[in-house]
């Protein structure tokens, strides 16, 4: 029983336990010293991770490679740098109760577990840890209409999809006769072993992971949930779980249902096509940064989407990068999207950021460039991020699925420069307060990424390939 | 006597899904409601990990129904708080309500 | 395929016959045999007094809530120990140790719920 | 390294970017930040000019071969290098964008007031990504290049151009961008295919025919849009009339010519048996390009609109040129191509100097101008002789040799390009006649005062390129003369290989 | 004969004939029940208790269900109907329903199915239904109020008396209620989890709503609380599902800690008398501790009532068991 493999959870855990004991019992308010706790048990895990072993622990439940270290730390990277942005805007809107970072920390923890897991039973297990927090994390401000409503569509709708998923879990399991990934990818490989049950428990459970990765045709919740919960909550939610799931639906499509690759391709192809274009498309009427942001992200998960579906090495890598970039990039907007506040009140408009390159020439700045990236324009990592996705789209000829990714970039470069042009082009309205600097440290470590990223692309590529290699050798 | 089978109950499993799915998204009327079905849903799958864990004879299946009960448990107080502090906040917990985010 | 697993619950079937049976025989019994003189005034809601002017079910102290959010939790955290109580002795300190844990866990959850004063009525 | 013992290209590309750099470290009060943005601009872009003269003395000109290559492994992984170099076709532009822009700084002095620090940061990334485009050997680089000088141009247009500045501006980067993606794809098939991106690499590799087809349909896409052709040169008018002055010569005198170059440097060498066979496509293009647009031309009342379809209707020309597939049809389009920049460039800045004087650019609105403006009137009129293709002056060897070479190909394509020329004539003196002659009806024209020292500075150097571009054009067609003998050897010796092929 | 029995129609008049057997006398315990109760509170409080009808008032119960049954079945106006029926039924029935499995001698349980104690835990647990059910369908305030409270308490102290549970069978290893009782054959587990014992105790208090902790059922503030809308039969039910109730929950309390049908002292003359009696002794020893405590004990205030259930027995219950479990590990004293 080697649990030490599951150090890092662990430990997680139970610094989330302490600091929640610590944060609870004095008087007085204790959410910045919680914050604080809670990055610092983020970069202790970070530094965990990085010297693991690796291997399988629980009876084949919980597995630890190069790939969920990669996984891991990106999502721990995102937890943290959502935390910094989170800790002077809520705050400012009386959010600041200690319950955030460790509702984010216990979210993580599951995330963590997420892309650890082998098993179906660990993946639901991991997938409810990360998700319940969520929903009370998007109903966290509890006297906003908006942020209840956020939270119940949220909730029903991610119940739904575990329901789903469990259900398609129960099939696989009677079908195939077991929940462990390794068992499965055995019993899969034998032709007798892919029955029409099976088959219908994948796609159940595909079409849950799609649920939670706001792909369409299961999307209908990201805008309500993105705009109605707090922003400082809707950009840890755009990232962090992000990671976590395609980090479990790499793992579920390659490792168990690698050997019925036919029976899901057609499926995901199809998704990441409607997601690309519905990302594109709708996102061009919002007035709204954050919907916006949601429909972009439904675009973005499309591309991510392509390059699980080319799947091989090649594609995993590209799926692997793009979330890398995205995660930052995505970082970055919402650490823009936090400072917009004008007298002491937040706003989410798009209007509202006229003329942010007169007031705040380096935020503007450091806006464009993400949006240029989103939009994948050379030589911002994000075109990068594409190239890795659309090379192996290219070279296994899904001729149409590339196409149409590379149409709805341009159509969703529209609204990016949307923005840019209201940064830039449009009449100053009074500016923001003053930038915190939380946002501001984000905004300098995510900009400096995205725009340097050309520069020396290898680490990531050589990390994403270690990751990659992990999970297909 | 009628002996009762796994297709039996596989059947039941699936029946009490789409009810529960059709609870969802057919429900009009209260949100409770939607809770109720999403435990219906949760039931329905345990009932068939029960069913397939005797046929098969191994316990993961049994494993698998606790925890999806203690999660479901998790599950429905936090639905049960939120769907406190919606009502706090809009009085009301009709479905057809919950409108005030569009796009 | 569980038939003799189903037959030690027959007698509880049977019971739940008998039992309901008595039950519904006595109301039944009870309605047939006395005198049914309904009026409004007897059929309205107890109330001192007054006439009901509001509806009854509408709002209610979130408290109760707590209270059945608070049994869910503690409920299932019995369900499990049940089944680790009665093995305890085959499952050597690894068994015990990950109870403890999961008590733990739980333990925290207390404390907060005190601090919180979701255990305090009033 | 190199012939010029240093990285010289590297140094050219990006030491813009240091003067950006010193931009951005400048506080102050905004008086202050401008002039030194506009100052560290100039002497930058200066500096980078004398730099990239070296190039011009060094270059060795009896050879096709690329020089001064400078190669860093990138994305090992994927084939990828940061390969720079320069060859017969590519170091005239190089030389033509570091000249531009010294001069657009120089135009911009005064006409552009707010917000000068960003602009001309703008400016200096804009010529590290035109400079590297032209630089690049390795296609990935090229089209991260190409792509990425979208942004400060769209910002250019947008924050400091005329009134419908956000619809021109959008317009010129989705129109840019929809041609650029497509040829995005062609490229990482390409990759594929060859294993790398290197273009010495690449022009080495066979490519099947009908991928060829493909793969020249969507760098097309993307260049005639650059170019731009008929019938998706729309964007052009309208950037070039929202622009500020400086855009527009950027525009017409550099990134114009990305497309060509693309075309010249990808489209033939790569794919020759496709773009011959798509070569008759292009005639019936450029030269619907080079009469409509004159036609248009001679309808504007807008002077830059003007001028702005007399670039459609050159750059008709000059892909017409690039297709002939012989030596003096590439030969003319590259020497037109530059002329072109230069000309074009200085119209624009003609059109600059009395638009930054009375604020408009209806012709209708002048009239006599050489009467108060001696000076100006001459200049103007040089420009327009050499837009017009008059001998002597730098518009007259590119066209003539245009029309040479496709006179090789077919007469009547000759005869189309003849009729663009003689329709140029009319609507340039249109123009000129317009704007500098007849009577002065308008007191604020009557008050116009002539150039002042900046200006006549900032055309000295382009007269002077006029002229000599016109009287001694050896001196530049030696640059590219073995370069692209080299290309239309290669060209018919795979056209000949594809042709054998098929007739066994 | 035999063969008859073996078939599935023998089993069945076997088991209803079982059933009955056992059901009747358990009404009849609770009619009496309620009679004892108010002889021993008047003994208490210095009065005769009821001595009209019959000898000593032993007619008495049913002269009340007589009563009982010839009065109108009252349904109020706004309620649920079938709810409003259904919930004092359920009550009842599921008050009856947990005898299935209590051994009142070795091997006499009619179900001796190997989950016993999880079967009435659950059956208790059920318990909350009825009442929330009938809160409910009243439509009225003081129901409805009275329904929650009582659901409330029900299910707080079902917690510690889980942890209660859990203790117990920790020391049995089975979940069989004759297995634990047999595993008290030398000593009872009253006297080495007292605490135990007596948190246990309390809280069954509280889950059967009795006094001290008849709150939801206050007559004082809620005339009645959950059932007062409930007449004649309806009404007769609850009652006889509260008095059934608090039989079953003294035989639980005799299972688990007080040695079944044990003698308290294995030697003659203890074990001339059969298991039953000293079964049915306890029971009443544990009745009569509900009455005495009803006698002697004001009612606590609902605030009160929950403090005590969370704040103190949870925590108390919780680490009772830690320590047993503790203790039991490091001495090896589990049963294996």
């Amino acid at each position: 029983m080697n649990w030490t493999l599951a150090l890092p959870e662990l430990v997680l855990s139970v610094c989330g336990l302490a600091i929640l004991v610590f944060g609870v019992i004095p008087k007085k308010d204790t959410s910045l010293a919680c914050t604080m706790a809670v990055i610092a048990a983020f970069v202790g895990t970070g530094v965990l991770i990085l010297s693991q072993q690796k291997g399988t622990a629980f009876g084949g439940q919980y597995v630890a490679d190069d790939f969920s270290a990669f996984m891991k730390l990106l999502a721990l990277a995102a937890a943290a740098f959502s935390l910094l942005l989170a800790l002077d805007w809520n705050e400012k809107e009386k959010l600041n109760r200690f319950e955030f970072p460790i509702l984010v920390l216990f979210s993580t923890v599951g995330m963590m577990v997420m892309i650890s897991a082998n098993d179906l039973m660990s993946l639901y297990l991991g997938l409810e840890l990360l998700s319940l927090p969520l929903y009370v994390l998007a109903a966290f401000d509890r006297d906003n209409p908006r942020s209840a409503e956020a939270g119940l569509k949220y909730f029903i709708l991610g119940s739904l999809a575990s329901g789903m998923m469990l259900y398609g879990s129960s099939l696989v399991y009677g079908f195939a006769g077991t929940t462990n990934f390794d068992r499965l990818a055995d019993a899969l490989s034998a032709e007798a072993g892919v029955t029409a049950g099976v088959i219908v428990g994948i796609v159940f459970v595909i079409a849950a992971l799609a649920f939670k990765l706001a792909a369409v045709p299961f999307h209908m919740w990201t805008p309500d949930v993105y705009e109605g919960a707090p922003t400082t909550v809707t950009a840890f939610f755009a990232s962090a779980p992000k990671v976590a799931t395609v980090a479990l639906l790499v793992r579920v499509l390659t490792d168990p249902f690698g050997e019925v690759v036919s029976q899901w391709q057609q499926i995901v192809v199809l998704t990441a096509i409607l997601s690309m274009l519905l990302g594109a498309f709708a996102a061009i009427g919002q007035k709204n940064v954050k919907r916006l942001m949601a429909y972009s992200s439904i675009g973005h998960v499309g591309f991510i989407l392509m390059g699980l579906a080319v799947g091989g090495e090649a594609g995993l890598r590209g799926v692997v990068v793009y979330l890398a970039i995205y995660i930052a990039m995505n970082i970055g907007a919402f650490a823009v999207l936090v400072a917009m506040r004008r007298n002491g009140r937040a706003v989410e408009a798009v209007d509202d950021l006229a003329g942010l390159g007169r007031t705040d020439p380096a935020m503007a700045l450091a806006m464009a460039i993400f949006m240029f990236s989103m939009a994948g324009i050379p030589p911002l990592a994000g075109f990068f991020a594409k190239i890795y996705v659309l090379l192996p789209a290219i070279e296994q000829g899904f001729w149409t699925m590339a196409v149409i990714g590379v149409l709805s970039s341009v159509v969703s470069a529209y609204y990016y420069l949307r923005i840019v042009k209201v940064m830039y082009f449009d009449a100053p309205v009074a500016g923001f307060d003053v930038r915190p600097a939380g946002v501001s440290v984000v905004l300098a470590g995510t900009g400096l990424f995205t725009l340097f990223f050309f520069l020396f692309p290898a680490m990531l590529l050589d990390a994403a390939r270690h990751a990659v290699a992990a999970i297909i050798g | 006597m009628l002996t009762i089978g796994l297709a039996h109950y596989l059947t039941v499993g699936a029946i009490l899904f789409v009810l529960g799915v059709f609870g969802i998204f057919m429900n009009r009327k209260n949100v409770i409601v939607i809770l109720m079905s999403i435990e219906l849903i949760l039931l329905s799958v345990n009932l068939n990990l029960v069913a397939f864990s005797s046929k098969l004879d191994d316990l993961t299946g049994q494993v698998f129904a606790m925890f999806i009960l203690t999660v479901a448990a998790a599950e429905a107080a936090i639905g049960l708080a939120i769907v406190v502090i919606y009502f706090r906040n809009h009085g009301s917990i009709e479905v057809e309500d919950i409108s005030a985010l569009k796009g | 395929m569980t038939q003799p697993l189903l037959a030690e619950y027959f007698p509880i079937l049977v019971f739940l016959g008998i039992a309901g049976g008595i039950a519904i025989a006595m109301v039944g019994g009870s309605m047939l045999l006395a005198r049914q003189k309904p009026n409004a005034e007897k059929l309205s809601a107890y109330e001192c007094g007054f006439a009901p002017f509001d509806d009854t079910r509408r709002r209610f102290d979130v408290r109760f809530y707590l209270v059945a959010i608070l049994f869910i939790i503690f409920d299932l955290e019995v369900a499990f120990l049940f089944p680790w109580a009665v093995t305890l002795g085959e499952i050597g300190w690894l068994g015990f140790g990950s109870m403890m844990g999961f008590l733990g866990v739980l333990t925290v959850g207390f404390i907060y719920e005190w601090r919180k004063g979701a255990l305090d009525w009033e | 390294m190199n012939a010029a013992g240093f990285p010289i290209l590297s140094l050219v590309t990006f030491l813009p970017l240091v003067g950006v750099l010193i931009i951005m470290m400048v506080r102050g009060d905004e008086a202050v930040v401008a002039s030194n943005a506009r100052w560290t601009a100039l002497w930058t872009s200066l500096v980078t000019f004398l730099l990239s003269l070296i190039l011009w003395a060094q270059f060795d000109k009896t050879t096709a071969d690329y020089q001064f290559v400078e190669q860093v492994s990138w994305l090992p992984d994927f084939g990828i290098g940061y390969i720079m170099g320069v060859d017969g076709i590519s170091v005239l532009f190089v030389l033509l964008s570091t000249l531009l822009t010294p001069l657009c700084i120089l135009a911009s002095w005064t006409s552009v007031q707010n917000r000068v620090r960003e602009y001309m940061i703008a400016f200096l990334i804009l010529e590290t990504m035109m400079v590297g485009m032209f630089c690049a050997l390795d296609f990935m680089l090229f089209y991260i290049f190409f792509e990425a000088v979208l942004i400060p141009m769209f910002l250019i247009i947008g924050i400091w151009g005329g009134p419908r500045r956000v619809y021109a501006s959008y317009k010129f980067f989705l129109y840019t961008l929809l041609g650029s993606v497509l040829m995005l794809l062609a490229i990482i098939a390409l990759w594929f295919q060859a294993g790398t991106t290197s273009i010495p690499e690449l022009s080495e590799f066979d490519i099947p025919f009908n991928m060829q087809v493909w793969m020249f349909l969507a760098f097309f896409a993307s260049f005639a849009v650059k170019v731009p052709m008929w019938p998706v040169h729309t964007w052009l008018p309208d950037a070039h009339v929202e622009a500020p002055t400086a855009g527009s010569v950027i525009l017409a005198g550099v990134l114009l010519k990305m497309g060509a170059y693309g075309f010249l440097r990808f489209s033939i060498p790569l794919l020759p048996e496709a773009s011959a066979y798509f070569a008759p496509f292009i005639y019936v293009l450029s030269i619907v390009a080079v009469v409509y647009t004159s036609l248009v031309a001679l309808a504007q009342q807008d002077m830059k609109k003007l001028i702005a379809y007399s670039s459609v209707a050159h750059m008709g020309i000059v892909t017409l040129g690039i297709f002939t597939f012989n030596q003096q049809g590439i030969e003319g389009a590259l020497f037109t191509m530059l002329s072109h920049g230069v000309v074009s460039g200085a119209l624009f800045l003609c059109v600059g100097v009395v638009y930054d004087r009375l604020h408009t650019r209806e012709i209708a609105r002048y009239g006599g101008v050489a009467k108060v403006m001696p000076g100006y009137a001459m200049v103007f009129m040089l420009f327009t002789m050499a837009s017009i293709a008059l001998p002597g002056t730098a518009g007259f060897p590119g066209e003539f040799l245009v029309i040479l070479g496709a006179w090789a190909v077919n007469p009547w394509i000759a005869l189309g390009a003849a009729t663009g020329m003689v329709l140029g004539a009319c609507y340039m003196l249109t123009l000129y006649r317009g704007v500098a002659f007849g009577k002065i009806t308008k007191d604020d024209v009557r008050a116009l005062l002539d150039m002042e020292a900046r200006e006549y500075a900032i055309f000295a150097p382009l007269i002077v390129l006029a002229l000599w571009m016109g009287i001694y054009p050896q001196s530049f067609l030696s640059f590219f003369s073995v370069t692209v003998a080299q290309m239309v050897q290669q060209h018919q010796a795979a056209i000949g290989a594809a042709s054998r092929l098929a007739g066994l | 004969m035999a063969e008859f029995l073996a078939s599935p129609l023998g089993i069945l008049a076997l088991t209803v004939a079982k059933t009955l057997a056992l059901l009747v006398p358990v009404l009849i315990f609770v009619a009496y029940l309620t009679w004892a109760e108010r002889k021993v509170l008047a003994a208490m409080q210095l009065r005769r208790g009821p001595n009209v009808v019959g000898p000593m008032g032993l007619l008495q119960p049913f002269a009340d269900a007589l009563k009982m049954l010839m009065k109108e079945t009252i349904i109020p106006s706004g309620s649920s109907r079938l709810l409003f029926l259904g919930a004092p039924m359920l009550t009842f029935t599921l008050a009856m329903l947990g005898w299935a499995v209590i051994p009142v001698n070795d091997g006499w349980a009619i179900a001796d199915i190997n989950v016993g104690i999880l079967y009435l835990f659950a059956i208790s647990s059920l318990g909350v239904y009825g009442v929330i059910i009938a809160g409910w369908a009243s439509n009225s305030k003081y129901a409805f109020l009275g329904a929650l409270r009582s659901a409330a308490q029900m299910v707080s102290y079902e917690v510690s008396m889980g942890f209660v549970i859990v203790t117990v069978l920790m020391c049995v290893g089975s979940l069989n209620l004759t297995e634990i009782v047999r595993a008290q054959e030398n000593l009872w587990f009253i006297i080495p989890l007292f605490p135990m014992f007596i948190i246990f105790f309390i809280s069954i208090l509280a889950e059967t709503n009795r006094a001290p902790f008849d709150l939801p059922e206050g007559e004082s503030e809620l005339v009645a609380g959950f059932f007062v809308e409930y007449s004649s039969m309806s009404f007769a039910l609850f009652f006889l599902g509260e008095y059934a109730n608090m039989i079953l929950m003294s035989s639980l309390t005799t299972i688990l800690f007080l040695g079944g049908w044990y003698a308290p002292f294995a030697f003659e003359p203890f074990t001339w008398i059969p298991g039953p009696v000293w079964f049915i002794l306890k029971v009443c020893f544990c009745l009569f501790t509900f009455i005495w405590v009803r006698a002697t004990f004001p009612r606590y205030r609902y605030d009160q009532l929950m403090r005590l259930g969370w704040k103190v027995f949870l925590p108390f219950s919780l680490l009772w068991l830690v320590m047993t479990a503790a203790f039991l590990k490091l001495t090896g004293m589990l049963p294996a």
